[in-house]
C-alpha cells in the first residue's frame, strides 16, 4: 500500500505558510511540501534543510547559508540563493501579512552572493536565528507562483500539492524530483475531521488511517487495548497554564497569585480534562527540553494554605473574577475543573466559553479577563514574559533586562543558567498558573511506521511514513 | 311489495339508544316525508338505510331494500347496493361535493364505480343526469369546480349524482335548508318531477312542517328517536292523535297576540342609505373594487310598531342592521333615531347607540362561552356613562332574566348549560338591559325548532306590549313574518322593492319578486292551519 | 392565476430585500475580527491594517452593503476572508453535498411519513394506528445528534455497513455517493418523517369527515376508495407546507448533523465561517438559504395553486 | 378515552421532570459544583444510582439540576413568544386586510425563512454563548408560531355573534381583543405551547451540545451529552441518561399537548 489517509483536527484557512498564523497550515505542508533553510527534526533540534551547511562569523551578526545542490521547484524551475533573497526579504517587508514577523526583526540584510550562497547580515547577535528559520514561517517559496500559493502552493518538499477538496480534504503526490530521500507513498490524503466523537467515529470504522494530533485523550485506552491500532503519545511545545491578568485587581498582588497557584491541583486537571495524558510544569518551559527545572513544588496543591495567603492578601472570603475559556477541551473541561477548585478557596468564578474570534478579541487583544486557560504551542517562548503590553502583562524590569542578554549571549552554558534563572523568576512571581504540558497523541494503524511521536512543532512529517506489510 | 321497508329498527352508538323500534315503509313512485324536530333521529334512520352509520353503531330489527335483507348484506355487497339502487341527496350542499374535482368528474364517479363502461361514456350519461338535474351542458360544462356554482346549483350536482343511475329509492335528507325559499321550491320541484319520470320512491327527510306536507304521500313524525304518528299525508293532518304531533303542527302555524298598537310616532328614520364594500381584488397594491350590498334604501319604524324586513341570503339585510346600529359608516344617506343621526363625525353617537339593541340568529355562538350569564348579559352596560354597580347591577340582571322567564339564580352559569330556546331568552335578556326603544332581531328565531321557536315568539309580543319595545325583524322565513309583524318590507340585491301593511304585501303582492317569494314559500295547506 | 402569480412574486422579491438588509445589519454588529484571527496571536498592527484594506473592511456600512447586495445580483459574492477564493465557489461545491443530503432526506422522510400516515388513518384507532402514533411520538422527541450518534455507534462503528462520517464525492459513482449519505440522511428525516406522517394522519382524519367523503360513500365507494380518490388530494395541503418548511430545516438543521458526520457541506461551512469571522461567507450562505426557503415556499403556494383549484381563480 | 390515557402519560412524565427540577432547589444526592475526579465514570451503583460523569459527578443529581435549566429556557423562550406573537396576531386579526396586518404576517413569514439554528447561532456568536442569549434566540422563533395561530384562531372569532354583540354593546377592537377573543385562543395557545416547550427543551439541548447553551457550572442535559459523546463506546450511561431524559420530557410534553388538544376539542385543527 502506498498511499495513506491522515486526519487532522484543523484545516487550514488558506495554504500559504508564510501569511498566517494558522497551524494547521504547517499541519500539512511544513515539510511535506514547503522547506526552509533549517528545519525542525522530529526530536526538535534545528538541523539543515535547504540550507547544506553555514558559517556564523565571530561577532554572530553574519551568517552565511551554503544551499543544498539540485533543489527544484514543483513547477520545475531550480530553486537558487535569488529566492532565499525573495522569501525572507518578502516576509520583513513592510506590507508583509507574515504572522511572526518578530523571527525576522533583527535582519538587515539578505545578500545572494551567488546562486548557492545566502548572506544574511543580523544587526545584533541573535541565538536563536538558526531556530527561527526552521519555521513554518520561514519556509522558501518562490516569486514566479507567489500569486496562487494560497490555493496552488509550489515547494521544494518531497510531496507536492495535488488537490483540495475544501471542508473535507488535501492531497498530496510524490515528488519524484526530490533532492533529497525520496518519500516512500506515493500519494497523501489529509482528511479535516473537527468534531471529537467524529474523530472517534472515523478511526474506529477505519475510515482514515491515522489520526495526527487526535482531539480526545479518553478515548486513547480503548484504541491501545485494540491491536489494530498503535497510539503514539509525544510531547508538544504547549504550556498549557491558567493565564492571569497581572494588571488586574487583585491578581496585581502576588500573594493572590500564589493563593491562586496553590488552589489548583495539576494531577486531578490532568486526570480529569486529559484522562492522565500531559506532564505538570512548574514554570513556562517544556519538560523535555535540556534546561527545564521542575518547578511544580513550589506550587504544590494545598488548599489551607491558599485560604490562608489569601487571607492574608485581604480576602479572607475569597472574590469574583471571570474565567474566559477558548475551544479545546483542555481550556473547557480544565476550565470547569478549575473553576470547582477554586471555589474550594472562595473564589468564584463566573465561566464564559469562546470561540477563538471572540477569545482573541476579548482577552488577547482587549486584556478583558481576570482568568484565562490557553496552550502556548509555540516553542521556546518564555521571551513572551518579557513584554508587559502582552495579555497577561507581566512587567519586570529584571526579567526583560535577563531577556535581553539572553538574546546576545551564544555560550551554551550561560544560555542554560539564564534560562533556568527565568523560569525560577516566573515562578517565584506566579505570574500564571502552570498546568501541564500538553501531550500531543497520534492514533494510527498498526502498520503504519515512521510517524512523529513528538511534536516539536506543528508539523505532519510524513516524508518517512511507510506501511509495514 | 314495498321498496323500503323498515321494522323495528332500533340503533344505538357506542351503547346510547338513538333510535327505538321505527318502522316505515316506501312504495315506488311515492314520496314519504319523515317530519320532527333536531335531534329526533331522522338523518340516522336513512343512514341506517344505507349502511354508512357512525363508527360504534349496532343496528337491530329489519331494513329491507328492493327485496334484500341490508342489514345482512357484507361491505361489498353494500357498496354495489349504494349509488346503484338507493341514491342520497344530503343537507348541506356546500361541503357535500369536493372541492377539487370538477361536477363532471363528480358525477362519472357513480356510474364508473357500478358499471364497465369507459370514462367518455360515463361523461357522456354524467352529462345526461345532469342536464336532468337542470343543469344544461351550454351553462354548466363539466370541468366547472364546485366553488364555481351557487348552492342550489350544487345541490343539483348532488341530486345528479343520486340519480345518474336511475336508483329506486332516493333518500334526500334536508336537501333545501340551507338554501332560500325560491331555490328550495325549484329544488323541491326537481325532486318532484324524477319521482314522477322515473316512478322512483322518495324519502324526504325535513324539520318543515310545510316543505313536507307540499310535497309527500305519506308522512312519519318522529321524536327522540322513536316514530310517533304515520300515515298518508292528505289525512294524516287531520286525524293525528299524538300531543307531539299536534304541538308540532299548532307551533308551526303559531302567530302570538298582540295587544298595544303601534304610535304614529317615527322611531328609526333611513333615508337613501346606500353601503359599499371595498373589495380587495387586485392585492394589495393594486385596483380595488366597490361592491353595493346597500344601494339607496328608505324605510321608517314608528314606534311600538313591528316591521318585517324579507329577502333573500345576501341581499343585504345584515348590512342594513349593522348600519342602523353604528356599526359601520354609511357611504350615503342618513339614519336617525328619533330625529338624531346614529352616526356623527365617523363615529357612533353613544346616546343613540344606547338606545337600540339586537338579537342574533344563532342562540350558542352570540354568547362568549368563558362568560357567564351574569357577565353575558351586562355587556351593554358599557354604552352606559354610568353603569350600575353592585347591588344595582345584580338586581338589573336578576330582572333582566326574570323577565324572560328565567331565573335569577342562572346568571351563574355558562351558556353550555342551556337550551337552545333559553339561549335565545338570554340573548334576549341582554338586549333588554339597557331598556333600550328599538330591538332588531336578526334573524332570531331561524334556528330554533319550531315548537321553542313558536315560545320565543309569544315572549316578544309580551316583552313588545310589557315595554313598549319597537321590533325590526328580520328574517327570509315568510311564514313567521307574516305572523309577528305589522309592516313587511321586501328587499332584494340592496333594494327595497316593497313594502306595506304584512297582510296587504301577502295578499295581494305588486312586486314581481315579492310574488316569486311569496310563491315559493311552503305552506301548509289551507284547511289544517 | 396570473395575478396570484406576481403577487407572490413581487412579495418574494420584497422579503428577499428585507431579509438582506437584516442579514447584513446583522452581521455589522459582530464583534471580531477576520484579520485578527487569520493572523493569529502574534500578528502586529500594521499587518493587521494591511490585511484589512486586503479584505475591503474599510468603507463606510452603506457602501459595503450595496457592493455587497450588488455582487450577490451579479451572481458575485465576494471573495471569502479566509479562503481567499469566490464565495459563490466555495457554496457551489458545498451545494453538491447539501442539496442531495437535504433532498435525500426530503424522499426518506415522505416515502416513510406517507404510507405510515395514511395507514394510521385508514386503521383509525386500531393497534397498527396507535403503534405508528407511538413511534412517531418517540420520533419527535429525540434529539437527532443523539440518535446520529447511536446510528454511528451501531452502523459504523460495530456492524461496519456504513463508514462513520464524510463523503466520498460524486466521482466515487452514484451508490457510493448515496451510501455515505445515508446515515445522515437517516438521522435528517427521523424527526421530519415523524412529524410529516402525524400531519398526514390528522389532515386525512379532517378530510375523512368532510361531508363529501360521506357522499362519496353514498355513491358507492368503499372506505378505500373514498380516501384514494377523494381523502388525499384534499388532505395533502397541510402536508405540503410542512414539507416547504422541512426544506428548510433540513438545509439549515444540517448544521449539527453536518458535524457529526463531519460532512464538508453549507452547514458545516457556515459553522466555521462564524468562528472564523468570515463574515461575507455567512452572510452569503443565510441569503442564499433564507432565497432557498422563500423560493421553495412560493413554490408550495404555487402547488396549492395544481391542488387545489380555487386557488386559481381566487384572491 | 385516549385523549386522557396521552393526557395522563404525558401529564405523569412531565410532572416527574418538573418536580425532579424543583426538588433539585431544596435537595440533592450530591452537590454537583463539587468535582471528585478520583470517581469519574462510574457505572450505576448503589451511591450513584445513574452513575457519575467524567468528573465525578453523580449523574442523576446532574440531571435533576439540569432539568432546571431546561425547563426555565423553554419556558420563558415561550414566554416570550406568546408574550409578543400573541399580541401581534390578535392585533393583525383585528386589522385584518389592513396594511399592519400585512406587516406583521409578511415579518413573521420573514422569520420563518430564517434558518432558526443559524440564527440561534449567530446570536449566541455576537453576544456570547448564554443560558440567557439561547433563551432569546429560541425565543425570537417562537414569536411567528404565536402570531400565526393567534390570528387564525382570532379570525374565526371575530366572525362570532359574541363579537358583535359586543361592537353592539360599544366596546372598540383592543377591549374585544381582551375580553372576548384572548379567552376564546386559550386553548389554542396551551396546546401550542406544550408543544413549542418541548421544542424549547430540544432547541436548548441543540445549542448546548454545540456549546452555545447554558455554561458551566449551570448543568444542562445537552452539555452533559455533549461531554457524553466521546464516551458513549466505554461510558454510555453518560449520554444515555441525559438523553432519556430529554427524550422522555419532550415525549411527555408532546403527550399532553395532544391530550389536552383532544380534551379541549376532538375537531381542533392543528396548527403548525
Ligand atoms: N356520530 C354520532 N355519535 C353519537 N351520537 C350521534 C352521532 N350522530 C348523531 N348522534 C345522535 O343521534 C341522535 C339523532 O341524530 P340525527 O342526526 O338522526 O337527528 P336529526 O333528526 O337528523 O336532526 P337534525 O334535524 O338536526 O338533522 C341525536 O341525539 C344525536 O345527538
Ligand atoms: N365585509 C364585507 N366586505 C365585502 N362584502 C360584504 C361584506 N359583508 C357583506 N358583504 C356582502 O354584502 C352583501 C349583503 O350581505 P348581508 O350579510 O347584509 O346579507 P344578508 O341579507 O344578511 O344575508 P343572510 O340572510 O345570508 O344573512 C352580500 O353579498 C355579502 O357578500
Ligand atoms: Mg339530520
Ligand atoms: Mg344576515
Amino acid at each position: 500500500k502506498s498511499d495513506i489517509v491522515v486526519a487532522l483536527q484543523l484545516e487550514p484557512p488558506h495554504l500559504d505558510p508564510t501569511s498566517a498564523a494558522a497551524g494547521a497550515i504547517d499541519s500539512v505542508l511544513y515539510s511535506n511540501v514547503f522547506e526552509g533553510l533549517t528545519r525542525f527534526a522530529s526530536d526538535g533540534s534545528v538541523i539543515p534543510g535547504l540550507a547544506a551547511s553555514w558559517e556564523i562569523s565571530e561577532d554572530g551578526k553574519t551568517y552565511t547559508f551554503h544551499l543544498q545542490d539540485g533543489v527544484t521547484f514543483h513547477d520545475g524551475s531550480a530553486m537558487d540563493s535569488a529566492d532565499v533573497k525573495f522569501s525572507l526579504d518578502r516576509a520583513r517587508a513592510e506590507d508583509s501579512a507574515n504572522a511572526q514577523k518578530a523571527l525576522f526583526d533583527g535582519i538587515e540584510s539578505v545578500e545572494a552572493l551567488d546562486p548557492a550562497t545566502v548572506q544574511v547580515t543580523l544587526s545584533e547577535p541573535n541565538g536563536s536565528f538558526l531556530f527561527n528559520m526552521a519555521w513554518g514561517d520561514a519556509v522558501i517559496v518562490a516569486p514566479e507562483t507567489i500569486a496562487d500559493i494560497k490555493t496552488a502552493p509550489v515547494g521544494t518538499g518531497a510531496f507536492k500539492f495535488s488537490n483540495w477538496v475544501q471542508g473535507d480534504k488535501i492531497d498530496l503526490e510524490k515528488n519524484a524530483d526530490y533532492w533529497g530521500a525520496p518519500a516512500k507513498l506515493d500519494k497523501v490524503s489529509f482528511k479535516f475531521i473537527s468534531d471529537p466523537t467524529a474523530a472517534f467515529a472515523a478511526v474506529m470504522a477505519e475510515d482514515v488511517d491515522a489520526f495526527v494530533g487526535f482531539p480526545a485523550p479518553e478515548n486513547l485506552p480503548q484504541f491501545e487495548a485494540d491491536p489494530r491500532f498503535q497510539v503514539l503519545v509525544g510531547s508538544t511545545e504547549g504550556e498549557t497554564i491558567l493565564s492571569t491578568n497581572n494588571k488586574m485587581p487583585p491578581f496585581d498582588n502576588v500573594k493572590v497569585r500564589e493563593a491562586l497557584a496553590h488552589a489548583i491541583d495539576r494531577q486531578a486537571i490532568i486526570d480529569g480534562a486529559m484522562f492522565g495524558y500531559g506532564t505538570p510544569i512548574g514554570t513556562h518551559f517544556a519538560p523535555h527540553n535540556p534546561d527545564y527545572v521542575d518547578l511544580t513544588g513550589m506550587s504544590g496543591y494545598d488548599s489551607e494554605l491558599s485560604k490562608k495567603l489569601l487571607a492574608e492578601a485581604g480576602f479572607p472570603d475569597g472574590f469574583k473574577t471571570t474565567l474566559k475559556l477558548p475551544p479545546p477541551s483542555y481550556a473547557r473541561r480544565g476550565g470547569e475543573i478549575i473553576a470547582a477548585q477554586l471555589r474550594a478557596v472562595g473564589i468564584e468564578t463566573e465561566i464564559s466559553n469562546l470561540e477563538w474570534a471572540q477569545w482573541l478579541e476579548q482577552v488577547f487583544k482587549g486584556k478583558d479577563f481576570g482568568l484565562t486557560i490557553v496552550s502556548h504551542t509555540e516553542p521556546f517562548d518564555i521571551g513572551i514574559y518579557a513584554r508587559p503590553d502582552y495579555y497577561f502583562q507581566y512587567d519586570n524590569a529584571d526579567f526583560q533586562k535577563l531577556m535581553a542578554d539572553l538574546a546576545v549571549t551564544s555560550d551554551p552554558a550561560k544560555r542554560s543558567e539564564m534560562l533556568k534563572q527565568a523560569q525560577e523568576t516566573i515562578s517565584k512571581d506566579y505570574v500564571n498558573g502552570y498546568l501541564f504540558e500538553l501531550a500531543f497523541p497520534t492514533v494510527a494503524n498498526a502498520k503504519v511506521m515512521g510517524l512523529w511521536k513528538d511534536a516539536p512543532t506543528q508539523a505532519t512529517d510524513l516524508t518517512a511514513v511507510y506501511w509495514e506489510d | 311489495m314495498s321498496l323500503l321497508s323498515i321494522e323495528n329498527l332500533s340503533l344505538s352508538i357506542h351503547g346510547a339508544p338513538i333510535l327505538r323500534d321505527v318502522s316505515m315503509q316506501i312504495e315506488p313512485g311515492r314520496i314519504l316525508g319523515v317530519i320532527g324536530e333536531s335531534g329526533s333521529g331522522k338523518s340516522m334512520t336513512a343512514f341506517a338505510a344505507m349502511q354508512l352509520l357512525p363508527d360504534g353503531s349496532v343496528c337491530d330489527g329489519r331494513i329491507e331494500l328492493n327485496g334484500q335483507e341490508v342489514l345482512d348484506l357484507g361491505e361489498q355487497d353494500l357498496c354495489r347496493m349504494r349509488g346503484r339502487d338507493v341514491g342520497m341527496v344530503f343537507q348541506e350542499p356546500m361541503t357535500a361535493l369536493n372541492p377539487i374535482r370538477t361536477i363532471g368528474d363528480q358525477v362519472a364517479e357513480t356510474i364508473l364505480i357500478h358499471e364497465k363502461v369507459s370514462r367518455g361514456a360515463a361523461m357522456e350519461r354524467a352529462a345526461e343526469a345532469l342536464r336532468r338535474a337542470e343543469l344544461p351542458q351550454d351553462r354548466f360544462p363539466l370541468s366547472r369546480y364546485p366553488f364555481e356554482l351557487s348552492g342550489g346549483q350544487r345541490q343539483r350536482v348532488v341530486i345528479a349524482m343520486a340519480i345518474a343511475l336511475r336508483p329506486k329509492l332516493l333518500i334526500a335528507d334536508e336537501p333545501t335548508t340551507a338554501l332560500d325559499v325560491t331555490t328550495q321550491a325549484q329544488i323541491l320541484d326537481l325532486l318532484k318531477r324524477l319521482v314522477a319520470e322515473d316512478g322512483m320512491g322518495l324519502m324526504l327527510i325535513s324539520h318543515d312542517l310545510a316543505v313536507v306536507a307540499d310535497l309527500a304521500d305519506d308522512i312519519v313524525i318522529m321524536r327522540k328517536g322513536e316514530v310517533v304518528e304515520s300515515g298518508p299525508a292528505d289525512s294524516l293532518f287531520r286525524t293525528m292523535q299524538h300531543p307531539y304531533s299536534k304541538a308540532l303542527l299548532a307551533a308551526s302555524t303559531h302567530a302570538p297576540d298582540r295587544e298595544g298598537a303601534p304610535q304614529d310616532v317615527p322611531l328609526l328614520q333611513v333615508q337613501d342609505v346606500v353601503r359599499d364594500y371595498t373589495v380587495h381584488m387586485r392585492g394589495w397594491w393594486g385596483k380595488t373594487t366597490t361592491f353595493q350590498a346597500v344601494k339607496g334604501v328608505s324605510f321608517e319604524i314608528r314606534k311600538g310598531e313591528s316591521l318585517g324586513l324579507v329577502g333573500e341570503s345576501g341581499c343585504g339585510k345584515s348590512t342594513l342592521t349593522r348600519a342602523i346600529l353604528g356599526l359601520e359608516e354609511v357611504q350615503g344617506g342618513s339614519i336617525l333615531l328619533d330625529g338624531q343621526p346614529v352616526f356623527t363625525g365617523h363615529h357612533a353617537n353613544r346616546d343613540i347607540r344606547r338606545r337600540m339593541q339586537v338579537v342574533f340568529q344563532d342562540p350558542y355562538g352570540s354568547f362568549n362561552p368563558r362568560w357567564k350569564v351574569g357577565r353575558l348579559i351586562a355587556e351593554p352596560y358599557h354604552l352606559l356613562e354610568q353603569p350600575p354597580a353592585g347591588r344595582a347591577k345584580a338586581r338589573a340582571i336578576a330582572e333582566a332574566l326574570e323577565s324572560v322567564g328565567l331565573q335569577s339564580e342562572d346568571q351563574h352559569k355558562y351558556i353550555h348549560e342551556f337550551s337552545g330556546g333559553q339561549r335565545q331568552r338570554i340573548a334576549i335578556a341582554r338586549a333588554l338591559i339597557i331598556k333600550p326603544e328599538l330591538i332588531i332581531l336578526d334573524e332570531a328565531v331561524s334556528a330554533l325548532d319550531v315548537s321553542v321557536r313558536a315560545q320565543v315568539l309569544d315572549l316578544l309580543a309580551d316583552l313588545g306590549d310589557r315595554f313598549g319595545l319597537t321590533y325590526l325583524f328580520i328574517s327570509h322565513d315568510l311564514s313567521v313574518v307574516r305572523n309577528v309583524t305589522d309592516r313587511v318590507l321586501v328587499m332584494k340585491a340592496g333594494e327595497i322593492v316593497e313594502q306595506g301593511e304584512t297582510k296587504a304585501v301577502f295578499d295581494a303582492p305588486q312586486h314581481e319578486y315579492t310574488k316569486q317569494l311569496i310563491e315559493a314559500a311552503p305552506v301548509l295547506p289551507a284547511d289544517v292551519a | 392565476m396570473l395575478r396570484y402569480f406576481l403577487k407572490r412574486l413581487l412579495s418574494l422579491a420584497l422579503s428577499l430585500v428585507v431579509a438582506s438588509l437584516v442579514i447584513f445589519l446583522a452581521l455589522e454588529v459582530v464583534p471580531g475580527d477576520p484579520a485578527a484571527y487569520m493572523l493569529g496571536i502574534n500578528a502586529q498592527e500594521d499587518t493587521l491594517a494591511v490585511l484589512r484594506d486586503q479584505l475591503g473592511l474599510n468603507g463606510t456600512v452603506v457602501e459595503r452593503y450595496f457592493a455587497w447586495a450588488g455582487g450577490m445580483l451579479r451572481g458575485d459574492f465576494g471573495i471569502s476572508y479566509t479562503y481567499r477564493t469566490p464565495v459563490a465557489e466555495m457554496i457551489g461545491e458545498r451545494l453538491w453535498i447539501s442539496l442531495p443530503l437535504a433532498l435525500y432526506a426530503l424522499v426518506l422522510s415522505t416515502l416513510i411519513a406517507f404510507p405510515a400516515g395514511i395507514w394510521a388513518a385508514s386503521k383509525r384507532g386500531s393497534a397498527a394506528d396507535v403503534t405508528v402514533m407511538g413511534v412517531t411520538q418517540l420520533g419527535v422527541a429525540i434529539p437527532n445528534f443523539w440518535f446520529a450518534m447511536l446510528m454511528v455507534l451501531v452502523f459504523a462503528i460495530n456492524l461496519r455497513w456504513f463508514s462513520a462520517g464524510g463523503f466520498v464525492g460524486w466521482d466515487a459513482g452514484f451508490a457510493a455517493a448515496l451510501k455515505s449519505l445515508t446515515l445522515p440522511a437517516v438521522a435528517l428525516a427521523l424527526p421530519q418523517a415523524s412529524i410529516l406522517a402525524r400531519v398526514m394522519r390528522s389532515s386525512l382524519l379532517d378530510t375523512l369527515s368532510e361531508d363529501y367523503i360521506r357522499t362519496a360513500r353514498a355513491k358507492g365507494l368503499s372506505r378505500g376508495q373514498a380516501l384514494w380518490r377523494h381523502a388525499l388530494r384534499n388532505a395533502l395541503i397541510p402536508v405540503l407546507t410542512i414539507i416547504g418548511m422541512q426544506f428548510s430545516f433540513l438545509l439549515a438543521g444540517a448544521i449539527i448533523i453536518e458535524n457529526v458526520f463531519f460532512l464538508p457541506g453549507l452547514g458545516r461551512l457556515v459553522f466555521q465561517s462564524i468562528s472564523a469571522r468570515d463574515l461575507i461567507v455567512v452572510e452569503s450562505v443565510v441569503m442564499l438559504l433564507v432565497f432557498a426557503v422563500i423560493v421553495v415556499n412560493f413554490a408550495v403556494d404555487m402547488a396549492y395553486a395544481v391542488v387545489d383549484p380555487r386557488l386559481r381563480t381566487r384572491r | 378515552m385516549k385523549g386522557n390515557r396521552n393526557l395522563w402519560l404525558g401529564g405523569g412524565l412531565t410532572l416527574i421532570f418538573a418536580s425532579a427540577a424543583l426538588i433539585s432547589f431544596l435537595w440533592v444526592p450530591y452537590d454537583t459544583t463539587v468535582l471528585d475526579i478520583a470517581n469519574k465514570i462510574k457505572g450505576p451503583s448503589g451511591a450513584h444510582p445513574l452513575g457519575t460523569d467524567h468528573f465525578g459527578r453523580d449523574i442523576l443529581s446532574m440531571i435533576m439540576v439540569g432539568a432546571r435549566t431546561s425547563i426555565a429556557v423553554a419556558l420563558v423562550a415561550v414566554g416570550i413568544g406568546m408574550g409578543l406573537g400573541v399580541p401581534l396576531g390578535l392585533t393583525a386579526a383585528a386589522k385584518k386586510g389592513s396594511l399592519l396586518d400585512e406587516l406583521i404576517m409578511r415579518g413573521n413569514d420573514l422569520v420563518f425563512a430564517f434558518p432558526s439554528l443559524l440564527i440561534a447561532i449567530m446570536i449566541t456568536a455576537v453576544f456570547g454563548a448564554s443560558a440567557l442569549n439561547a433563551i432569546i434566540a429560541i425565543g425570537i422563533f417562537n414569536i411567528p408560531v404565536f402570531a400565526r395561530l393567534t390570528r387564525s384562531g382570532a379570525l374565526s372569532l371575530w366572525t362570532r355573534d359574541y363579537v358583535m354583540a359586543a361592537r353592539v354593546a360599544g366596546k372598540g377592537a383592543a377591549r374585544i381583543s381582551a375580553e372576548h377573543i384572548l379567552p376564546n385562543v386559550t386553548n389554542l395557545l396551551i396546546v401550542q405551547g406544550t408543544i413549542q416547550f418541548s421544542l424549547g427543551i430540544l432547541a436548548e439541548a441543540g445549542l448546548s451540545y454545540v456549546g452555545l447553551g447554558a455554561q458551566p457550572p449551570t448543568a444542562s442535559w445537552g452539555r452533559m451529552l455533549a461531554d457524553s459523546q466521546t464516551m458513549i463506546s466505554f461510558a454510555p450511561h453518560m449520554a444515555l441518561f441525559p438523553g432519556l431524559a430529554i427524550l422522555l420530557t419532550v415525549l411527555g410534553l408532546n403527550l399532553m399537548g395532544d391530550g389536552l388538544r383532544d380534551m379541549f376539542d376532538p375537531k381542533l385543527r392543528r396548527a403548525r
